[in-house]
């Protein structure tokens, strides 16, 4: 037999971006598992066990911080993919100046979180934000909406859903420019009023989109922190802490260690829910 | 190209021979509050222009919690600075100095003997000197609404309480709070701290040993009380949630608001933004239950170090007895002006202070009127204190409660210094 | 144009205009104030217009450091962006193009890359060890690392849409593998390159975490940093502070002016397909 | 001596295989047409003889020299693909040229075949133009060109002409042959089209499911099909095949005969059936007879022939001209 020839995909095509990404990333993840076995304050390291996530786990704040993230990432990711569809649908129905409000609803994404985050605490002020000075000439007394415990979380996630539902937008109406004009003949042809046309072939047809949206939008949003970190910091108080905001903290305190097993958990939250998530969407979009 | 430079650093070298030291750059690294970046400019001005072969490199960092991580993060992998400015007490506890700091224990001749032990690191090495004047933590008043209402500086909270009533009465904003900065909301905690010790004097020592709590001490509870009982009060400005620190001083300094718990440090401010209306602002204590046992709770300035990697470990100590000179002193005096005492032997402050440091100095000048603030009594300070003081502060949580937090939260530092007892 | 369009069109462009466009203008209008009137937050219109100085003051703060900023920021992005395409689009042709048990082993890498929040401290650890940790270059490799994955994913379906018959034409002339990818391939992805380097190097320049912890130091400061000398613990700037969130904003303007027309195509190509 | 030879060559892919043991010798400079249905692994072997693919067992010898193991570039082979495989981004002289510029050869050279190619192809003029500007027929003979000037000892075209419309194609099946005879070189050509490989091949291998059902010539095939299936592959409209009673009365499995050979009667006949259906193709007539006996007939009649739905005719096979299978 001649020796077996060589494919022309080589797998040293792969070596570059893994090495870099195993020595850069996954090997700083791995030691991640032992140092939050370790009380470690970056001079010296001590083999603890569990300590640390059971610490974790008696933070009076935690089980308020799981449910913060949990809320913070289903509010973004569920506005996001909502607005960005409906943006998407009325930008390619050829309304006036459509190219121009396409260039402005994904503007923000462009612009630095933290710069973001500064405006919108400027104008969330309560009592000279130009947001509650609006309010107040149609008589309505805004609230102090970054430093009022139960509005802080949802003011962070609109300013996150603000910045983030652009991108969203952008790659629905990817999503709805590959979906042939034909579908729509045949529904018009068939009667479909305009709604119909909306529920029965775009919905269903705009799936893939959908997909990568959903799932952008809700690992983004689990695992969110400079928005927080530039508005309110968590607080007021613990108000609006999520677990990155609270990982965050710990790290800042010195505690690398518990930090850093704060971290372990959110990567095992995020694979709790992300990974059935995608398993349930690849089957659906094999019945197709 | 390469010839350009060789020969540039020939002749320099042909006309430094005569010289008996090569150039030495020094490099910095302190916090960007404009205070500390003029009293740094004009320190190493001044010891340049004494100098002329030592330069610096000045590299400024955030400030609070964030900046704590730097200087640690930067310590740790011996990034740090040859030079570099940073809290005193329990905060260079945490950096770990026996073991990342040098020994300056050769150029504290003109240090105060009080100031030392917080730079002291566990294996008794001191290991800091002080940059910048001691501060008091207590509440600024407006002298204009003061005498206004008729108002009288108070002795005990029930006083403090019965004015803010008036004020309110009067249709002002009593108490000014800024939770935007999150760390202005500790001062009613931290500077009830002299009327702590003054209940339980040995609070400091059993605390740190792990035998007493902040939850189940009546007068430790009180600093928490305190800010509830402000906030049910209703004195607070409206923004009291996002406010930042310098509002709180312009507050007061305008008389938008007639109290304003602070550092006195924060008068610099005022200084630069509303130098009319300096003298407007009046200072005193945390006032206890007590109008005999009336005294302020003191913080140690800040403290400059030298890292023990540092390659320039020599220049580096030379410029830092300058800082800690009579003459580094007086030039720090003419950047900033005087906040406060500083705590160099010979030292004078000049006469003219603003009325606040006025106000302040008696406690000094009196035997037991201070009191240290417990974190350069005791290296554990729970990093949540800020959230907790928030949360009282805005109604979120009664203070009894807070407290027994604040005790859940002060666990993990102690643990995490290895601390006995815990 | 219908008068429905044109109406829609009317009322989509003014609720545009309040959400999304006035806090900008508030950010203009604040960077322009002097210091005193932008303390007070108002969204007013500026009563003096301290454009210039401001704009002097914010550039010529701690001695030019916003133009070093500029200079770290544009080579950080530069390289990491270049680095991102290549290496992206050569993983995602041999995921996509040549099946195998290997290719679970990639998709998992993938799919913790985009999931896994980085590891700080530990990354810190791996760094120090390396002798990259506070070096532009470390910075350029941590941004490939942390941007692989996205960019395998989008390489990896555009790729599907090419057809193999290239390939193999390729192969019958005689090209190499690096030849197939580099003169076939590489050429042809360019609607979806585009859509990454936009997107990347607008991740990658307005990313303000990372620099903080893995490039720390005064001459390795990049554009995102300068946002701190303003915003300091004790006394706040903000109309310096706005002026340098605008001028901040300038780079990714540009870009995304340069690419505007292309970034929908690319997206249609790519993402969505996956 | 430029023969292709292939020896026991099989192909699986895990468990199936899609190449069950061929022996296949071509000739120097014939024009091989491989032929079958779609899966019967037509494509698979010309892609195995390119050398994109490799054979599982068997050796491939190109120009009497075993290539087995040998990269495709290195076979003298060149290969046009169903979809053309034009590059998009480069023009139609640098796609032309490509292997050429890989090859390093120099830049006067290059251009000089290329040039030549462009003539013989009559593209000379869309030489600067990318691929998206030509239409389908340009393509196809750039696709052409960019294989003729590798010099190619064989030729691997595989279903060159399916992109094509009618009548282009069978414009292209013309020049193709004039081009094989032009060059001289051997030619697999691979098509399910049976009159692409009646009008081209000098040599036809028609393939089912893995196997050779039957290597000849066209008129062979036609004349002597082997089995059913190359009987009803080769020929249009299909040959008519009986199974069951009526080939059982024929003494054999299969019974088959041509439309074009049978015989319609107003009065009598071997089978009487009624029209079902009648197509005018203008020279020819089919007609669609349904016999109760058989089942349906197709029989291909001259032009001027009148029959209607519902007419009753007589049918008879010519003579001599029937198939029996066993």
């Amino acid at each position: 037999m001649t020796a077996k020839r060589r494919s022309p995909y080589p797998y040293w095509f792969v070596l570059p971006a893994a090495v870099v990404f195993t020595v850069l990333f996954l090997v700083p993840t791995i030691a991640s598992f032992w140092f939050s076995m370790t009380r470690w304050d970056l001079f010296q390291t001590e083999f603890i066990g569990w300590d640390n996530y059971r610490q974790f786990f008696k933070e009076p704040f935690l089980v308020q911080g799981l449910t913060n993230t949990l809320i913070y990432a289903v509010v973004t990711s569920g506005a996001k993919t909502i607005l960005g569809l409906l943006l998407a649908v009325l930008l390619t129905s050829g309304i006036l100046w459509q190219g121009f409000l396409r260039s402005v609803v994904f503007f923000p994404v462009l612009v630095s979180t933290i710069g973001v985050g500064i405006t919108f605490a400027a104008l969330m002020h309560p009592t000279k934000g130009a947001i509650n000075i609006a309010l107040s000439y149609v008589g309505i007394d805004g609230p102090s909406w970054l430093s009022d415990p139960t509005l802080a979380l949802y003011s962070v996630a609109f300013i996150d859903i603000w910045k983030g539902v652009g991108l969203a937008t952008l790659i629905y109406i990817a999503g709805l420019a590959a979906i042939s004009p034909e579908y729509y003949e045949a529904a018009r042809i068939d009667g479909a009023t305009r709604s119909q046309q909306f529920w029965r072939v775009t919905v269903p047809l705009v799936q893939p989109a959908t997909v990568t949206v959903v799932t952008l939008s809700l690992i983004g949003g689990l695992r969110s922190f400079d928005i927080i970190w530039a508005t309110t910091k968590g607080g007021p108080g613990f108000a609006s802490d999520v677990l990155a905001s609270v990982i965050y903290k710990q790290y800042q305190a010195g505690f690398y260690g518990l930090a850093t097993a704060g971290n372990v958990i959110l990567f095992l939250l995020i694979a709790i829910i992300i990974l059935p998530l995608t398993w349930w969407f690849n089957k659906r979009e094999v019945d197709l | 190209m390469k010839l350009i430079p060789s020969a540039a650093l020939l002749s320099a070298f042909i006309v430094a021979s005569g010289m008996a030291q090569a150039e030495t750059t020094l490099s910095v690294l302190i916090d960007n509050n404009p205070e500390t970046i003029a009293a740094f400019d004009a320190l190493t001005a001044a010891y340049t222009a004494a100098n002329p072969d030592v330069t610096f490199d000045i590299e400024q960092r955030a400030g609070g919690a964030e900046g704590d991580n730097l200087v640690k993060t930067r310590l740790a992998t011996g990034e740090m600075a040859d030079v570099f400015a940073y809290n005193s007490g329990s905060l260079f506890q945490a950096l770990n100095p026996s073991e990342t700091l040098a020994d300056l224990s050769d150029i504290q001749g003109n240090v105060i003997d009080s100031f030392k032990p917080v730079v002291t690191s566990p294996d008794g090495v001191v290991r800091g000197i002080p940059f910048g004047a001691a501060m008091g933590g207590g509440i600024y008043y407006n002298r204009k609404i003061y005498e206004e209402l008729g108002l009288s500086v108070p002795k005990t909270w029930a006083e403090f309480m019965a004015n803010n009533e008036k004020i309110k009465a009067a249709g002002k904003v009593a108490v000014a709070q800024t939770y935007g900065d999150t760390w202005t909301s500790q001062l009613f905690v931290l500077a009830d701290f002299y009327n702590v010790q003054s209940a339980v004097p040995n609070f400091a020592a059993d605390y740190t040993a792990n035998a007493i709590k902040y939850a189940t001490t009546p007068a430790a509870v009180q600093g928490f009380q305190n800010l509830e009982d402000v906030f049910k009060g209703g004195y607070l400005n409206e923004d009291f949630g996002v406010a930042k620190f310098d509002e709180g001083m312009r507050m007061v300094a305008l008389g938008e608001a007639a109290h304003y718990p602070m550092l006195t440090f924060g008068i610099g401010t005022v200084k630069q933004n509303y130098p009319d209306n300096v003298n407007d602002i009046g200072f005193f204590a945390q006032p206890g239950t007590d109008a005999a046992k009336n005294g302020l709770t003191v913080w140690m300035p800040m403290a400059a170090y030298v890292p023990a990697t540092s390659p320039n470990l020599e220049e580096a100590k030379k410029f830092l007895s300058f800082v800690a000179s009579v003459e580094g002193c007086n030039t720090m005096i003419g950047a900033i002006g005087a906040t406060g005492p500083y705590l160099i032997e010979g030292c004078e402050l000049p006469t003219d202070v603003p009325a606040s440091v006025a106000d302040m100095l008696p406690y000094f000048q009196t035997e037991g009127m201070t009191a240290p603030a417990l974190e350069f009594l005791s290296p554990i300070k729970g990093p949540a204190l800020e959230q907790i003081t928030v949360e009282v502060g805005s109604g979120i949580r009664p203070a009894a409660e807070a407290a027994a937090l604040y005790d859940q939260d002060v666990e993990k530092q102690a643990k995490q210094l290895g601390l006995p007892n815990w | 144009m219908t008068s429905r369009q044109r109406n829609t069109g009317i009322i989509a462009f003014l609720a545009a205009f309040i959400i999304f466009i006035l806090p900008f203008v508030f950010t203009f209008f604040m960077a322009v104030k002097s210091r005193q009137e932008a303390a007070l937050f108002l969204f007013t219109w500026p009563s003096e217009w301290h454009f210039w100085s401001n704009l002097v003051e914010v550039v010529q703060a701690r001695n030019y450091m916003l133009l070093l900023a500029y200079f770290n920021s544009t080579i950080i992005t530069v390289g990491a962006v270049a680095l991102l395409v290549i290496f992206g689009a050569m993983v995602g042709y041999v995921l996509q193009r040549r099946p195998s048990g290997w290719n679970k082993l990639i998709y998992a890498g993938v799919l913790m890359g985009l999931m896994v929040p980085p590891a700080v401290v530990p990354t810190i650890w791996v760094l120090q060890g390396l002798g990259l940790f506070k070096t532009i270059h470390g910075m350029i490799l941590i941004q490939v690392a942390y941007g692989l994955a996205f960019s395998v994913l989008l390489y990896r379906s555009f790729i599907a849409t090419i057809p193999r018959d290239l390939d193999e034409a390729a192969i019958i002339d005689g090209a190499k593998p690096w030849a197939i990818f580099f003169k076939v391939i590489l050429p042809l992805l360019k609607p979806v390159t585009v859509t990454l380097i936009l997107v990347q190097s607008i991740a990658i320049f307005n990313d303000f975490t990372n620099p903080l912890y893995y490039l720390p130091g005064r001459e390795n400061v990049t554009v995102q940093l300068t946002l701190f000398n303003f915003q300091s613990q004790f006394q706040s700037q903000f109309n310096l502070l706005f002026m340098n969130i605008l001028l901040v904003t300038i780079p990714p303007l540009i870009v995304f002016v340069i690419f505007n027309r292309q970034i929908v195509a690319g997206m249609t190509a790519g993402a969505v397909k996956g | 001596m430029t023969s292709v030879k292939l020896k026991s060559v099989k192909k699986s892919f895990g468990a199936v295989d899609i190449i069950k043991g061929i022996d296949l010798t071509i000739e120097d400079g014939e024009f091989c047409v491989f032929v079958g249905p779609s899966g019967c692994g037509k494509s698979t072997l010309l892609r195995i003889i390119s050398g994109l693919e490799e054979a599982t067992e068997g050796t491939i010898e190109i120009d009497g020299r075993d290539v087995t193991g040998e990269e495709p570039s290195k076979r003298g082979i060149a290969m046009v693909f169903q979809s053309y495989a034009l590059y998009p981004h480069l023009t139609v002289r640098e796609n032309v040229g490509f292997g050429l510029s890989l090859a390093k050869l120099p830049k006067d050279v290059i251009r000089q075949k290329v040039d030549a190619a462009a003539e013989a192809l009559q593209l000379t003029h869309l030489l600067d133009r990318k691929p998206k500007a030509l239409s389908g027929g340009q393509r196809q003979r750039v696709a052409i060109g960019r294989a003729m000037v590798r010099d190619p000892k064989v030729f691997l075209l595989d279903e060159p002409l399916s992109n094509l419309d009618a009548a282009l194609r069978a414009q292209m099946r013309i020049e193709l042959t004039d081009l094989h005879r032009k060059l001289g070189a051997t030619m697999i050509y691979v098509t399910h089209d049976q009159v692409e490989a009646m009008t081209m091949a000098d040599k036809i291998v028609v393939l089912n499911s893995g196997r050779i059902e039957q290597v000849g010539s066209p008129m062979d095939l036609y004349n002597n099909p082997v089995s059913p299936f190359v009987a009803g592959f080769i020929g249009s409209p299909k040959m008519n095949l009986y199974d069951g009673p009526v080939a059982a009365a024929q003494g054999c499995k299969t019974y088959g005969i041509r439309p074009e050979h049978v015989v319609l009667s107003a009065t009598n006949g071997t089978w009487k059936g009624s029209v079902r259906h009648v197509e005018h193709l203008g020279a020819d007539t089919v007609v669609y007879l349904v016999v109760p006996e058989m089942g349906e007939i197709v029989v291909r009649v001259s032009g001027d022939f009148k029959a209607a739905h519902g007419d009753i005719l007589w049918a008879s096979p010519v003579a001599g001209r029937e198939f029996r299978f066993n």
